[in-house]
């Protein structure tokens, strides 16, 4: 049972890692309905951009802001150049055209910085914590806390910013029809920077977050795969079904590789997640948070 | 108005209820409707007129109620059995396939009536061939019914609006239904429009026998095209009969009039 | 010029390029194709590897060529692809002046993709360190060469060295080791050969797959916490490494306990995960460093001379790029060897070239010429043998980087070599192919 | 004044509903086939056919697979590779394991096996759409994979689970030269375009195309909704399941389990997007431009530049190119190639007379 416990409390701590980058592709696709298949590309990019500035001798802090500023500048340009022109175009076109824009950032973020692989320490610590570790036999690190805290700071700032400040009042009207909005006057285009800046935003700290874990490295960009079953899980539009939706994906896809892989030759994470948020789609298929669609004729 | 013998009830409703959640859509509601006729549903916004055409072909399954269609009575139906069994409709807000041409839609009219597998179809061959020839034939009698032969290859996307709800209405004749449900097949044109789809309504009904049941704002029309006419209000029926009728009922007045109509 | 017609002489060029098979090459130079791959996931590796190679070439020019004839290369990008591997194979199969010397895709995919073809189109294909092991049987695969080691090999190497470290193979018995495996065809290959190794030496093994990419590994590593081994093998790659070590560190588990296979001994595996991948061990048929006298020649006469192919030199003497210099050394040894028997300073075909490297011998005394001693393994090729070597040097991050921490480690032929000849054998009844006569080759 | 419409009057219906109703449309594809089977195979060099023209194909027909079941029926599907993937392995098994297999047969066993399969993940079309169904059709892609991988059956118990794909012999001649490989590719694939081109004019394509649409009106004139994505599903899948067996068994030769990753699966995915969404020369035009620029820009590089650039950036920067292009032909033309195909026809129709 103890065991039990360990496996469920190292899922949801991984769950949380998970979130982190289903917040960015919840974040554009509630306010532009894009799915932005560039997510995975953006905290690749954002990650290695913050890591080559400070290999520049940039202290920690000015190098994210920079890096910050980075995504800005490539939210703001991704706004003009891409979405802009596409503004009415059927949402697969919107899809594909993120598909352009992650060889493009792939390519950018290697060619600015170069293939090889670094490492990224924040400073805290990534090892078992060790009274917990004696009370209970459960390792839980510092980072582990860290990645909590910080999940827990980002949503409740992303709730305050959505309820409270005009922008993001502006920005869930918006979200509910972008015709209405554009008619009362919202200006369509301000809001898709904001919220791509946002994401950018997001993805930073995931790369960071990631980064520090496994280190900057190509293959951040596939942190996107491992989002995309809490997404489905906890609808492409929820804020709080990003988290909840990575809390259940981390723990089950734990629990599921050590008591069901053993059985069936094991590396079954590649795959469960999915089958388990496609089984849970066909009892609610519209996620867990999302708004039930009734079709009208 | 015509030679046209109206027959027997075809479409009885018994007591339909049908509620989404916690909203009551239609409440106890009793009609019928008898072969060959005009029979026109009418009422205000929200009445529960669309969802009344939606339950007759199966798109919506009330809570309670009895549904028979020419003597059997039905449970759970779904859409495509109600095309089976030659129920066709129109839209309100007009739904046609919009990446295919005028030809294509009406053609897929005829989908129920083709019997050929997709490998003879792949093949393009024997039945398959045939099938697409004969079918064809029909789907241009149908389209120079509706005088829309210069646009048969025009994606329909491209069409103006009253065009469109015409080739709406070639879709559903495609599929030479018994019984025809219309939903509101004259808004948003204008009198010249109208006209012209008043004029096809009752020859569809005269030529063929088609059993009509039509849901219409316009009252001019409603009253000169119509047998017998089903009024709801909020989910109620309120009145029920021949146009005349319908006009002179106390309660149908108040609504109307209530509701500033 | 306008930018139009700029455009136009340029789309013409590549049309010509291929249309026809271009003579690209100068009469006295030798056309190797290199297909490599510098962008996505395994850009990190390849640019290593590659680099460490072209430069390893651009020495040997500097120093007049291999008696006389200058090498010449061209790059095409794979992207570890494999349908991008075929057609850069295909491309450039015919170019040069006589046909490519030596294809070596560095992908194992790729390795599958071209083995029937490279027979048929007579260009030998090299692969080192990965590839199609059972190929080390000449007889069956005259034309591939899996050179060094394989997979087999170096996990037989590997549990001697735990043997070693044991203090001796007979105190194997009643150990534990689980294997962390690349859930793959390659992560794969060395289970069985593991479960026959551990009946030999009366050890338990327990295999733990890691879906890819495997940049998330809690659960596998908490069975390993569950399981309690004394070692552990790790038979990564990629992101895969890192993750594995962090998670490693978060259980507990003591990193020199970890023994890696050759693609989870890199920096790019332990500098991503900071200080918890000290002391991690790896298998190597290659070590870093740049201390060898090869490595300062490279330095001295390519660099000074700006023409050397890293962008980040600081990356010189890492370990990919070290093995990239081994598969520099091993291709115009190859062509030496060649010249040596069909002429010397002429510029060798590709069957010459499959003789060049089935007659290979590097031994201690030319590696020491070569500046290279102690940097790769002697090796002698032979028809039967195509692997020529087995033996691996293992290798323990301190921290800053890889120190050796044993002599060269020979392989467990009496196990590996039946295994190989019974797969090739069964590739052979597949394929319909009568094996050669060693004994007639000369 | 050549490519001309006027003046040819269709006397019947069947004239009318021709493949190609116009005579210079006819003609050209009469030409194409002819240059695609005689011209090509007698003076294209052995790169071209090997190394580029094969590829081209096989990748053709997977596109033209995924545009049955995205372009026509409206289902998004990013499990493309993974339905390859059961179309090789079955065939291979299927070829080892029966005596005197006909190749031919193994092909279009693999592909059923593949369209069994497709109908299997098809299922919960039925219920979810959208991005929801392409993230959930990830679950066959990666399930799949991991299957072929973990079962050692499948690819007759190969210590590295790779299948080495039989010699294609057909009634005693063996397809080994380049030429022979790709006319057979050829001459399949151009079937089975013909067969996707006849779905997509009759009743199933129009089928398809109404539950794209709008599948609630699709149903409500009479159509299956169930039936006609699952068909889909199931077409689909077969088309994927034969490109899949051809890419083994004429193009790579060798291949393990994960040569049909996700990375495949999203290139047949970007060909129809390029080429045109539910478009049958969509998909060739797709394949042929991700196939192709790829390679151009690559050569482009490697010969034109030659020294130009450090090598990583060169690399770089043609994957900078190859995402730069397909946002501007998405900007320019967001329904693909084969739009602007149309285009240039309709403009060619009007030539030298524009209004």
């Amino acid at each position: 049972m103890q065991f039990f416990f360990e496996v469920l409390i190292g899922g949801l701590l991984s769950g949380v890692m998970y979130s982190f980058i289903a917040l960015g592709f919840v974040l554009i696709y509630k306010a532009s309905g894009v799915f932005n298949f560039a997510q995975g590309a953006m905290v690749f990019f954002a990650a290695l951009t913050f890591v080559g500035i400070m290999e520049m001798g940039v202290p920690f802090w000015l190098a994210l802001i920079l890096a910050f500023g980075a995504m800005v500048l490539l939210g703001i340009a991704t706004e003009k150049i891409v979405l802009r022109p596409l503004v009415n175009q059927p949402p697969i076109a919107l899809f594909m055209a993120t598909i352009g824009l992650t060889f493009f950032v792939e390519g950018l973020a290697q060619a600015m910085w170069g293939a090889s692989v670094r490492g990224l320490d924040l400073g805290i610590q990534d090892e078992p914590i060790g009274w917990i570790l004696e009370a209970t036999d459960i390792g839980v690190s510092k980072f582990d806390l860290f990645a909590a805290g910080v999940a827990a700071v980002l949503v409740t700032a992303l709730a305050l910013f959505f309820q409270y400040t005009r922008v993001g009042r502006a920005l869930r009207a918006v979200a509910d029809d972008h015709q209405a909005a554009l008619s009362i006057g919202i200006p369509l285009q301000n809001i898709w920077r904001i919220v791509w800046a946002v994401a950018g935003f997001v993805a930073l700290v995931a790369g960071l977050l990631w980064g520090a874990r496994n280190g900057v490295q190509f293959a951040l960009v596939f942190t996107a795969l491992k989002a995309l079953p809490v997404l489905i899980l906890g609808g492409f539009t929820s804020v709080p079904g990003a988290i909840v939706g990575g809390l259940i994906i981390g723990s089950s896809e734990k629990l599921a590789e050590v008591y069901l892989g053993s059985y069936v030759g094991g590396g079954i994470d590649s795959w469960f997640p999915y089958v388990l948020a496609l089984a849970f789609l066909l009892v609610r298929p519209e996620g867990l948070f999302g708004e039930k669609h009734i079709d009208r004729v | 108005m015509s030679g046209r013998q109206i027959g027997d009830v075809i479409l009885d409703l018994q007591h339909i209820s049908l509620r989404f959640g916690g909203v009551k859509a239609l409440t106890d509601i009793s009609f019928d409707v008898r072969e060959h006729e005009v029979r026109a549903i009418i009422g205000p916004n929200g009445a529960g007129k669309s969802s009344m055409l939606n339950v007759i072909n199966g798109v919506y399954h009330p809570q309670e109620g009895r549904i028979t269609f020419r003597g059997e009575e039905r449970r759970k139906m779904e859409p495509h059995m109600a095309a089976m069994q030659g129920i066709s409709r129109t839209f309100q807000n007009i739904a046609l396939f919009k990446g295919m041409t005028v030809l294509d839609n009406v053609m897929t009219g005829r989908i129920t009536k083709m019997k050929a597998t997709f490998i003879e179809q792949a093949l393009f061959f024997g039945r398959a061939h045939r099938e697409e020839m004969e079918h064809r034939k029909k789907v241009e009698e149908v389209i120079d019914f509706l005088e829309i032969q210069h646009i048969r290859k025009t994606p329909v996307g491209r069409l103006p609006y009253g065009l469109q709800k015409r080739v709406e209405l070639a879709r559903a004749l495609a599929a030479e239904p018994s019984m025809l449900l219309l939903d509101e097949p004259m808004a948003g044109m204008n009198v010249e429009e109208k006209q012209d789809m008043c004029r096809f309504i009752l020859d569809v009904n005269d030529q063929f026998g088609t059993t009509i049941v039509l849901i219409e704002h316009d009252m001019g029309v409603v009253m000169d095209i119509s047998d017998r006419v089903v009024v709801l209000d909020y989910g109620k029926k309120i009145g029920d009969g021949t146009p005349d009728e319908v006009r002179s009922n106390e309660e149908v007045i108040r609504a109307y009039l209530g509701t500033g109509h | 010029m306008q930018l139009s017609t700029k455009l136009l002489l340029s789309a013409v060029a590549v049309a010509s390029t291929l249309t026809t098979s271009a003579v690209m090459a100068q009469a006295n130079e030798q056309y190797i194709g290199l297909p490599s791959y510098r962008v996505g996931a395994y850009a990190a590796g390849g640019s290593g590897i590659y680099g460490g190679w072209i430069d390893y070439m651009s020495l040997v020019n500097e120093q007049g060529g291999v008696n006389g004839v200058k090498l010449t290369w061209e790059e095409c990008e794979t992207e570890y692809n494999n349908a991008r591997g075929v057609e850069c194979y295909e491309r450039m199969k015919k170019k040069g002046n006589l046909s490519n010397t030596v294809f070596q895709p560095l992908s194992t995919g790729i390795t599958y993709a071209v083995i029937d073809k490279v027979a048929a189109d007579k260009v030998p294909m090299v692969t080192i360190g990965y590839g199609r092991t059972d190929a080390s049987d000449g007889r069956v695969f005259p034309w591939v060469f899996p050179l060094l080691t394989n997979y087999w090999s170096q996990n037989t190497a590997k549990i001697k060295f735990i043997g070693q470290k044991e203090g001796g193979m007979d105190k194997l018995k009643g150990k534990k080791i689980v294997n962390i495996y690349h859930d793959s065809a390659y992560g794969k290959e060395t289970i069985g050969l593991l479960d026959k190794q551990a009946a030999k030496y009366g050890f338990t093994v327990v295999h733990v797959p890691v879906a890819h990419p495997g940049n998330e590994q809690q659960a596998q590593w908490l069975k390993v916490r569950q399981e309690k081994p004394d070692w552990v093998i790790l038979r990564g790659w990629g992101v895969m490494n890192p993750t594995a070590i962090k998670a490693a560190a978060k259980i507990g588990f003591p990193r020199d306990k970890i023994v890696g296979v050759w693609w989870s001994g890199a920096e790019e595996d332990t500098i991503p995960a900071g200080d918890a991948a000290k002391g991690l061990i790896a298998a190597g048929f290659n070590v870093a460093g740049a201390n060898y006298p090869v490595i300062k020649e490279i330095q001295e006469k390519v660099y000074k001379k700006n023409k050397g192919n890293m962008e980040d030199k600081a990356r010189i003497g890492s370990v990919y790029y070290n093995r990239g210099v081994v598969h520099g050394i091993i291709t115009v040894e190859a062509i030496r060897t060649a010249q040596a028997k069909y002429g010397k300073g002429a510029v060798m075909n590709g069957e010459q070239m499959r003789w060049g490297f089935e007659n290979l011998n590097i031994d201690a005394k030319r590696l020491k010429e070569l500046g290279a001693e102690g940097f790769m393994p002697d090796m002698k090729v032979s028809c039967l043998d195509h692997e020529g070597s087995g033996k691996v040097k293992f290798q323990q991050w301190d921290g800053k980087q890889w120190k050796v921490i044993s002599d060269w480690i020979d392989a467990d032929k009496e196990l590996v070599r039946p295994m190989i000849e019974e797969s090739a054998a069964k590739y052979a009844k597949e394929k319909n192919i009568t094996p050669r006569d060693c004994s007639k080759e000369g | 004044m050549l490519y001309r419409e006027a003046g040819q009057f269709k006397a019947s219906y069947a004239a009318d509903q021709q493949i190609f109703p116009i005579r210079q449309d006819r003609v050209g594809v009469l030409l194409l086939l002819a240059v695609a089977f005689v011209v090509v195979p007698m003076f294209a060099s052995e790169y071209w056919l090997k190394g580029i023209l094969i590829q081209f194909l096989v990748f053709s027909l997977a596109a033209l697979g995924l545009n049955i079941l995205t372009g026509y029926a409206g289902q998004l599907s990013l499990g493309s590779a993974a339905f390859m993937a059961v179309g090789a392995f079955a065939s291979y098994n299927f070829m080892l394991r029966i005596d005197g297999m006909p190749l031919l047969l193994a092909f279009a066993l693999g592909g059923l096996m593949a369209a069994l399969v497709g109908i299997a993940f098809g299922l919960p079309s039925l219920r979810i759409k959208g991005f929801y169904l392409a993230v959930a059709t990830l679950a066959a892609q990666f399930f799949i994979v991991w299957i072929l991988t973990k079962v050692s059956w499948f690819s007759n118990d190969s210590s590295s689970g790779v299948i080495t794909a039989q010699d294609m012999v057909i009634f005693g001649y063996k397809f080994a030269s380049p030429q022979a490989k790709y006319l057979l590719v050829l001459a399949i694939v151009a079937i089975m375009a013909l067969m996707a081109k006849n779905m997509a004019r009759s009743s199933v394509g129009r089928a398809w195309m109404a539950v794209r649409d709008m599948d609630v009106a699709a149903e409500v004139i009479g159509i299956r909704i169930m039936y006609s994505k699952l068909l889909a599903f199931a077409v689909s899948s077969f088309y994927c399941g034969v490109a899949g067996a051809l890419y083994a068994y004429a193009y790579l030769g060798t291949v393990e389990p994960e040569g049909f990753n996700l990375d495949l699966s999203f290139k047949i995915l970007f060909m129809i997007i390029i080429g045109g969404v539910g478009s049958i020369m969509g998909s060739f035009l797709g394949a042929a431009f991700i196939v192709l620029l790829p390679i151009f820009l690559d050569v482009l590089v490697q010969d034109v530049f030659t020294g130009m650039l450090p090598p990583s950036i060169a690399s770089n920067l043609q994957l900078m190119v190859f995402g730069g292009l397909i946002i501007f032909f998405l900007i320019v033309e967001p329904h693909g190639l084969a739009r602007l195909w149309q285009i240039a026809k309709e403009k060619l129709r009007l030539w030298p007379f524009p209004h």
